[in-house]
């Protein structure tokens, strides 16, 4: 018999590079509850990885470590740009926040908290190439016009603050800020929760076709299983702060094999 | 004996008002400010017989520095006869017994709000600049103790959106007076809000300046031979106020800080704001000699 | 002949001083006493926020200023940087004070009783007009009880964590040359303990009184209860040259101790305490310590902004200041605009150049 | 604490809440007899007051409160007074008592006084406690 | 001598259904070969398993026993064990699977969607658009849809661009699940030349065909899953890849 569990824990055979992203024995407790439970996290370049679950299953507190805007109670984190530095965590918070602002992009769910609403669009982008020390004006116009075209805003509303502007192109000024300065990571948190669908769909498809022309390894965390199965290669579902099943996006949710997957995947389906 | 001849007579101030804990906490605050230039350094502050906002944070300064050798000059807006500081003037030299001048060349401590003397200072004397808001992100992030731990992770990109936000908005840098400037290339600090006219005095400059703010307890300096960078722009240059070639209707003198006088027929006419160089200027053409000294600004030009 | 500036300045700044000082009057040794008798509750106030205890002086600091509450503190704090600072008594304790009022909303009763002292809060507020008609209001004495109430009274605090319904508070055993000071220290955040409560025992009454009602309004995130709210007078315990401790004397302090309703296992709870007798200061101020912990960045009960906020010298110092010239930044701002404004009515931006 | 400390903190705390007028005449006649009197300080000051909170237990400080202070050496003893308020006289009249308690002069003469001012200060603390026991409410009313 | 591209073995499929507490059995015991451009056919009666086995060498099922031996440019690897960012690597370049389905994107040109597996696989965009409009052309999409979004397109048409996207770029293994349902004659013809194609070239194909007389001329062999297993019940799941 052929073990699932031995399946996800094959050594690759023919990706050889390092993966981009590696987590391991990550965990959280608040109070009481275990927020996240000595998680592993593996994810390989230009590959989309999605993380589902109910809320509370840990997965936003999973991307916020990745984003290292949470320190875990334990867990070892390593980012192939940074061959060197065998645990992220170990580093103090300003060399975190370097890493954070120059190698990690991030779209929150919410625009509030990823942007500055009454500042110009560009200007939230520009912030990203201020604190990677760009000092000429001229260059962060160019740049910032770049990043929001790639994530297809409107360029003749590039000067106008976030606030004046519908969610789907909050999104949008959200993710030219993440891409600006072309991440190897990108991490996603329910970026289109809250969207109309038919605007949703036009923020994945500028999320995928972002992703495949730069080879972005991106995160994706969502409850909504159809956003997961849109931008998906792989796919690891949590519960109550535990992965119980990860595999290949089709065969999770074709062929699940835990009982929580199964339950998730037949209900929604 | 009777209890009269025991008794003191009621009554106590120290020299210099301060009791020596206030001053011997200033002065070590002033040491770590001098250590760390543009740092912020909080201090308990005292109060002073002066309302917060009023200079209590120069007055400190100058209070403890000085002694009956001093002299001092107090000037506000450039004047030394504009009301606080002739107030904060009498009460210096009420408490300490030292000399007052408004000659800037005479004086050993200058204390000032919002201006920097046209001529140029020395090795010999100090600036007090009193400082209503210390903190250069309060515009950016008004709490306290984020922007602390901005200054720890020398994290300025808020300060330079801004200015990306006036080019944006206005089509050029609208920040008036309290330009925000790199110090030694580590601290952004507020140069108190002296125009921007005056910022350049700061750099590399003889003297030491010392800036002070009483009601928010933060004391920071600019030792002297210390960079003092205005932020801009590779490609935006830094604009001081377009006052090169304004004359002072008074004096005559072209080419320094002017104050704008509106005229009733909807005009405006100039004078100048270092008063008392203006007070100079007429006495040179009274017949006096060499009164004015070296200026940092000739003929509206940064002399470098 | 040199030429000389007039100093008019400070010749009118002499003269406006003499103004308002004219218009004051004369101040005597009666007039402050009258003060000080007539307005025993605007003087704990002015006492309370200059943080210094002494009726005269503080009668003396309100009839300098014409009543300016404001002016008065300043006054008073100013003039405690001359005194030297002797030593630091014994810490008053709840065991330990005299108390004349203290009641607690938390309980129908409380062990010790609910014991009302002097309090205005159940007198119907009307004015004496009779007194304006020349005829003169004599205050009916109490009837006094045949024997007197307990010096001393049992904390409903105390009674709590005996019922394990708050966690007991660990008694703080620094020496009290060590207790932090914010005259002699800055305040710096997250704060200490003690500068929280030295802080808001100095505050200003209204503005703690604007802030802690907004919490009460539900700006906040708890919900005070009067735990308990004492009026007392307290001890300064001293030592005397051979170790012999004694009271140097008494002095009024309130103070007041607010519970959250129950969320969890145990109830939050918020204090304030200070000199004088004043009553809303201590539950708005509570009420605000209560709310602290766990507080938004930026909200009205978050630390950094209530104390901030409320230290009314420096508060209604730097209003005032802006009667101060700006002509310099003013100018400076001028400048900026009118070129922005050029810029503007030529197509091209400078920026883009 | 020595039974005799016990008492001079008694005498203390009675004199430190004296009547003023009563204090200054009556240190006046001691100090007939005391011969010579080294004053150690004589000034007005603060004391700070700290305070107990009830929730944390913290220490902090309510304020400074006003003292006067006298310290003066006489008959080989050390003579204390401290008393809220600025009257230098008035805690330099506390000094001259104690001093001579202490060294043991005019024993009688001093207890009786301090009696009479403690006596005073019961009747005054008392009346003051009967009006507020007026204010208590009796809760058992059914 | 042609090369061996998959060897099956003993290969067994079967559903636990956690919340009926059931198994479902779909086969077991299949052995099966295929070389270098050999084509077979599976056949059998409906609900034997036919596309479960599909989906199973391709990974989407995951097989309980067996192993399914994967002979890639790469070298040898068995897709029933294999790790799954190994599955997603030659499902990129070396193994296809064709539906009749398509999954559109919203705002994306059908010669875009066309042109992506190339893009991927590393051509730069102008090659892969002008070989996308190529095979537009050849299943019969009329020039003025190529750049029209196909969400608005109808069921046959959108059948047709994903035809050419799956078939777009040769693969060594396609794995083809009745992608000639609903087809029109043309369609059907050209999808048929595409297929002779690519076995010419040496692709190998499984294929599952509602009338496998369209590609008669292609079959090498022909498997009858009725004979090798047993089959038991239907699928649980049926939903498009």
């Amino acid at each position: 018999m052929i073990a699932p569990e031995n399946v996800k824990l094959a050594a690759p055979q023919f990706v050889t590079t390092p993966p981009v992203l590696t987590m391991r024995n990550m965990a959280k407790v608040y109070g009481d509850v275990v927020a996240v439970d000595n998680v592993d996290v593996t994810a390989y370049r230009g590959e989309v990885l999605g993380i589902v679950g109910e809320s509370g299953s840990g997965k936003s507190t999973l991307l916020r470590m990745m984003n290292l805007e949470e320190q875990p109670d334990h867990g070892n984190y390593k980012l192939d740009i940074k061959k060197d530095i065998d645990n992220l965590f170990e580093l103090d918070r300003f060399a975190q926040r370097q890493i954070q602002s120059r190698h990690i992009g991030i779209v929150y769910q919410n625009p509030h908290q990823g942007l500055l609403m009454k500042h110009s669009s560009s200007g939230n982008v520009a912030e990203r190439l201020l604190i990677a020390g760009e000092r000429s004006f001229a260059v962060l116009r160019e740049k910032a016009s770049d990043a929001l075209a790639s994530s297809e805003f409107p360029l003749t509303r590039m000067d106008a603050p976030p606030i004046e502007l519908s969610g789907g192109m909050q999104q949008r000024v959200q993710l030219a800020k993440a891409i600006a300065l072309e991440p190897e990571l990108l991490l996603l948190d329910e970026p289109t929760t809250g969207l109309d669908v038919s605007v949703q769909a036009l923020v994945l498809d500028t999320l995928k076709r972002l992703q495949q022309q730069r080879k972005i390894t991106m995160v994706i965390v969502s409850h909504d299983l159809g956003v997961i199965r849109t931008m998906a290669d792989r796919v690891m579902v949590m519960k109550s702060g535990k992965v119980v099943e990860q595999g290949l996006v089709d065969q999770v949710f074709q062929d699940p094999q835990h009982p929580y997957t199964q339950q998730l995947v037949h209900a929604k389906l | 004996m009777k209890l009269k001849s025991l008794s003191k007579p009621w009554e106590a101030v120290s020299y210099g008002f301060l009791d020596a804990s206030a001053k011997r906490e200033i002065r070590r605050k002033m040491l770590k400010a001098v250590a760390v230039p543009g740092c912020q350094m909080p201090y308990a502050s005292r109060e002073v017989p002066m309302a917060r906002g009023w200079g209590t944070g120069g007055l400190q300064i100058s209070l403890t520095l000085m002694n009956p050798k001093s002299i001092v000059k107090v000037i506000d807006q450039g004047a030394d006869d504009s009301v606080n500081a002739a107030s904060i003037r009498k009460f210096l030299t009420r408490v300490t017994d030292a000399k007052s001048t408004w000659d800037t060349l005479e004086a050993n401590l200058i204390q000032s709000r919002h201006r920097i003397p046209e001529e140029r200072l020395t090795r010999d004397q100090i600036l007090v600049l009193q400082v209503p808001n210390p903190e250069p992100l309060r515009s950016v992030e008004p709490n306290m103790s984020i922007a602390r731990q901005m200054h720890a992770d020398a994290d300025y990109s808020r300060m330079w959106l801004q200015l990306y936000e006036q080019i944006v908005r206005s089509g050029r840098v609208m920040q008036g007076a309290s330009y925000p400037s790199m110090v030694n290339g580590r601290h952004v600090m507020t140069p108190s809000p002296i125009p921007r006219w005056d910022v350049p005095k700061l750099n590399m400059a003889e003297n030491l300046t010392i800036l002070s703010a009483g009601r928010e307890k933060r004391i920071f300096a600019v030792p002297p031979h210390t960079k003092v960078e205005p932020l801009v722009f590779s490609d935006v240059p830094y604009k001081v106020e377009e006052h090169h070639n304004l004359t002072c209707a008074r004096s005559n003198l072209q080419g320094y800080f002017m104050n704008e006088i509106p005229n009733e027929d909807g005009t405006s006419s100039y004078e100048v704001s270092d008063s008392h160089l203006g007070i100079k200027k007429l006495n040179e053409e009274d017949g006096d000699t060499n009164l004015i000294g070296d200026t940092w600004y000739k003929n509206g030009e940064w002399q470098s | 002949m040199a030429y000389v500036a007039t100093r008019g300045g400070e010749r009118a700044i002499e003269q406006s001083e003499r103004l308002f000082r004219e218009e004051l009057g004369e101040i005597s040794l009666e007039k402050v006493a009258q003060i000080r008798d007539a307005l025993p509750y605007l003087v704990d106030r002015v006492m309370g926020e200059a943080s210094l205890y002494d009726q005269d002086v503080a009668a003396l600091a309100l009839t300098q200023a014409g009543g300016e509450l404001h002016e008065a503190v300043l006054l008073l704090r100013a003039w405690r940087t001359t005194q030297p600072r002797i030593c630091v008594a014994d810490p008053v304790t709840q065991a330990g004070s005299h108390v004349l009022r203290r009641i607690s909303a938390a309980f129908k009763d409380i062990p010790g009783g609910q014991v009302l002292g002097p309090s205005l809060d159940y007198a119907h507020r009307l004015l004496a007009t009779e007194v304006l008609s020349g005829e003169k209001y004599q205050p009916p004495a109490v009837d006094r009880a045949d024997h007197p109430a307990p010096r001393h009274q049992p904390s409903v605090s105390k009674w709590l964590a005996d019922q394990e319904l708050v966690t007991p508070s660990a008694n703080d055993d620094t020496p009290t040359d060590e207790i932090p000071d914010l005259t002699r220290e800055p305040l710096l955040f997250p704060a200490k303990r003690a500068h929280r409560l030295q802080s808001l025992a100095r505050a200003d009454t209204g503005g703690v009184l604007a802030l802690g009602y907004s919490a009460m309004r539900g700006y906040g995130q708890a919900h005070p209860t009067v735990n308990e709210l004492r009026l007392a007078e307290a001890d300064v315990q001293v030592t005397h040259p051979n170790g012999t401790k004694f009271s140097a004397g008494r002095v009024k302090i309130s103070q007041a101790e607010v519970v959250s309703k129950a969320k969890g296992e145990k109830l939050d709870r918020g204090f304030s305490a200070t000199f004088g007798w004043n009553e809303v200061k201590c539950i708005a101020a509570a009420t605000l310590d209560l709310n602290a912990e766990g507080a938004e960045k930026n909200s009205a009960v978050e630390e950094e902004f209530f104390l901030y906020h409320t230290e009314g010298v420096e508060s209604s110092g730097f209003c005032i200041h802006f009667k101060l010239p700006h002509y310099v930044t003013f100018q400076s701002s001028l400048d900026a605009m009118r070129d922005a404004k050029r810029k503007k009515d030529t197509p091209k931006m400078e920026a883009a150049e | 604490m020595s039974e005799t400390q016990s008492r001079h903190a008694q005498i203390l705390n009675t004199l430190a809440r004296a009547s003023i007028p009563a204090s200054k005449s009556f240190a006046e006649e001691l100090l007939d007899n005391i011969g010579d009197v080294e004053v150690v300080q004589n000034r007005t000051g603060l004391v700070m007051l700290p305070m107990h909170d009830t929730v944390e237990g913290t220490s902090f400080h309510l304020g400074e409160v006003l003292v006067s202070e006298a310290h003066i050496k006489a008959m080989g003893k050390e003579g204390y007074g401290m008393r809220t308020g600025r009257d230098l006289e008035a805690s330099m009249a506390m000094a001259v008592i104690d001093v001579a308690w202490q060294a043991g002069m005019a024993i009688d003469r001093i207890e009786a006084f301090v009696e009479r001012q403690a006596k005073q200060q019961e009747k005054d603390d008392d009346d003051q406690m009967r009006a507020v026991e007026a204010t208590r409410v009796n809760m058992e009313t059914f | 001598m042609t090369q061996s591209v998959l060897e099956i073995r003993g290969l067994e499929k079967s559903f636990r259904m956690h919340h009926l507490d059931n198994q479902l059995h779909a086969f077991s015991g299949i052995d099966l070969e295929l070389s270098q451009g050999e084509f077979v056919l599976l056949k059998g009666a409906n609900g034997v398993g036919k596309s479960t086995m599909l989906r199973t060498i391709y990974r989407t099922y995951l097989p309980v026993a067996g192993e399914v031996i994967f002979h890639s440019a790469r070298g040898r690897i068995d897709l029933a064990r294999a790790a799954d960012i190994d599955v997603a690597l030659l499902r990129a370049e070396e193994i296809g699977f064709v539906t009749q389905f398509l999954v559109a994107r919203p705002r994306v040109a059908a010669e875009e969607i066309v042109a992506e597996p190339l893009i991927l696989s590393g051509k730069s965009r102008q090659e892969a658009i002008e070989k996308a409009r190529h095979w537009l052309n050849v299943f019969g999409v009329k020039e003025k849809l190529w750049r029209a979004y196909p969400t608005t397109f109808s069921g046959g048409e959108q059948q047709k661009v994903n035809l050419a996207r799956a078939l777009i770029l040769p693969r060594r293994l396609l794995l083809l699940d009745e992608p000639t349902a609903s087809l029109d004659v043309g369609a059907r013809s050209a999808l048929v030349n595409r297929l002779g194609e690519l076995k010419a070239e040496g692709v190998a194909m499984i294929g599952v065909f509602h009338h496998p007389g369209d590609v008669q001329e292609l079959i090498d062999r022909t498997i009858d899953l009725s004979v090798e297993t047993k089959p038991r019940d239907m699928e649980p799941l049926n939903v498009a890849v």
